[in-house]
């Protein structure tokens, strides 16, 4: 079983973020979606915590929700990559179960 | 695949009313079936053809109704969440004698149970919210 | 609970996993939550909740929300047993942040690690955040 | 003293809507004059009157109309807001060419210059949200 | 010029409660009301940040809002005092202005 | 915009700051705020608008939101400057934490400590949250 998380809040206002890569086991992954984005940002104080669970967790960013915030492709993290929605449906086919860590 | 979403916050406040749509589209691009979309919490407030957003900016309320139109979408307003907010079709403006309903085109109100019947009856469950 | 529940005679039964985040009063989401449970209760699924961040604040003892005038429903999560609703389980780390124990609650609940939530959650279908 | 209330959040959802209303009563027994209630963002939603709330519990929207009455209460619902949202008073609904208006009693719809009216004239504005 | 400063979210969820404090000056009052209340309790691993910030402001916790959460009176910090409705009015009418950290 | 800002002749100036502390788009109150301070400007009131935490995303270059399908307002910052209304600071402990320096925003602001922010308040007499 594997479980598509997705975060869609800003891990410097709220800790969805967190609370998410506390409970994704191994396999799972990570989509950050609306504000979440800035979660996937490289560069930030929070960079740390991705790449501790990267290892573990493959992470993915909704390319639409980047661009929209002035946030290029080449500006997330190297363990992200970046889908559009056609690449959200497909994540969601892919992993058994959806969980919105809202 | 047989997927559901479900829609927990109003339209325009927070994005999710929109995430929940491009998904929901893109899903149905793809050529999957969408079960159900289930309007929970403030979600329900999507479900109201009282708006009149400006006129360069996207009509959410009105997109629903189209994309239910073209693929024959069951959007489902909560009954509970619905008669908390104001969200009327004519049966429950007769049922509580209010004097107009909101309901928009596509939209019907219904119970809880039509969210868990979407979580059997779907392969897959997404949820959209704050 | 303004609604009857349905029957559902499908035949398939599911793992729904309720999960609680959030603390109580200060938004509906766990009141809605609950009618969620309540409602689902009559389909005959399988059902957790999980109580996990603030959503363990959900079921302290002695609430008591006369002097803000909302609406007290944190004795429904009594009621839940009634209901065959037994599987409650609460996040050990999220109740020590918070200085609390399990006499603290106000229902019987099973207190597991995050991992063992993040073990629980790969176990089920449905999985619908509140 | 002169007060304004600002509220960013509909009924239910959010106890923002509660301690607007508490904090109002409040500051009226005391004997401070409210200049203002300005409902902003979701906060227009507080504004409908197709609400039904379950019977037991309390009536936001009815509960503004009625401390309106009492203490002649200025409560302005922002016209551009309500417009993305689907609050419609007599003028709205002939304006926008709608089939049907939902505000409740008490409340009236202008611009958001009545909010810096507000900031300008009170000797306190507080806001509650989310 | 004195600033009273509300705060509506839980601190574990919300980093509105770490904002207030930092920008938050000498004289100024944090008032803790609906979910914020959480934030006022005493015994969880945030004490630190208001025993830390206690000499420079004063501390108001909204009863009603402590009661509805099953929280007494008694369960807040020591530098908290707890108000009613009645008190908060009070406490906006003797501060220059309000800012709700949402 | 679809309002008209109206004219203020009271006489009564007074300091109004608008603080920003939400990222744009997955919210509205980026967007609805700044209509505020548009509707503002026509009042002839001394404005700050403060961005921390979050909101300075609010005013990063480069935003494109047509793949979402939302309004773009994020252009509409570098019309206040038109508006008279040139007094933009944001937290320099905000941007730090976020990576972001003054070049990677579109319009000039004044960059300033936390602490600064705070002395900045309490200069103010009505302070407006987004």
């Amino acid at each position: 079983m594997s479980i598509l998380h997705t975060v869609n809040k800003s891990p410097f206002e709220k800790n969805s973020l967190e609370t998410c890569l506390r409970i994704a086991m191994e396999g799972s992954s990570v989509l950050f979606i609306e504000d979440g984005v800035y979660g996937a940002v490289d560069g930030t104080s929070l960079n740390g915590k991705l790449s501790d669970a990267g290892n573990r967790l493959k992470f993915y960013a909704l390319g639409p929700d980047l661009k929209a915030r002035g946030l290029s492709e080449n500006s997330v993290m190297n363990c992200v990559e970046v889908v559009d929605y056609d690449g959200f449906v497909d994540l969601v086919v892919r992993h058994d179960a959806t969980y919105a860590c809202l | 695949m047989k997927l559901s979403v479900v829609l927990n916050e109003g339209p325009y406040q927070h994005q999710a009313a929109d995430t929940a749509y491009n998904f929901t589209r893109a899903a149905l691009a793809k050529g999957h079936e969408i079960f159900r979309v289930f309007f929970y919490h403030d979600g329900v407030n999507n479900g109201t053809r009282l708006t009149t957003p400006p006129q360069d900016d996207r009509d959410i309320v009105n997109r629903w109704s189209q994309l239910a139109e073209e693929h024959d979408l069951d959007l489902v307003v909560c009954i509970a969440a619905a008669q908390r907010r104001g969200i009327v079709d004519e049966d429950e403006q007769k049922r509580h004698g209010k004097d107009a309903n909101n309901i928009a085109k596509g939209f019907r109100i219904s119970g809880l149970g039509q969210l868990i019947e979407a979580g059997i009856q779907s392969d897959r469950v997404v949820v959209f919210g704050d | 609970m303004e609604e009857i529940p349905e029957e559902y005679e499908g035949g398939i039964v599911k793992k729904f996993m309720y999960v609680n985040r959030r603390a109580p009063h200060g938004t509906i989401y766990a009141q809605e939550s609950l009618e969620v449970v309540l409602v689902g209760a009559a389909f005959d699924q399988e059902v957790s909740i999980v109580f996990m961040d603030d959503g363990v604040y959900q079921i302290l003892k002695d609430q008591d929300t006369s002097a803000i005038g909302t609406k007290n429903f944190s004795k429904t999560f009594r009621a839940l047993e009634m209901y065959d609703v037994e599987k409650l389980y609460v996040e050990r780390e999220s109740m020590q942040a918070r200085g609390i124990s399990e006499d603290d609650l106000n229902v019987p609940v099973e207190v597991i690690t995050s991992e063992e939530i993040g073990r629980l959650m790969e176990q089920h279908d449905v999985i619908l955040s509140f």
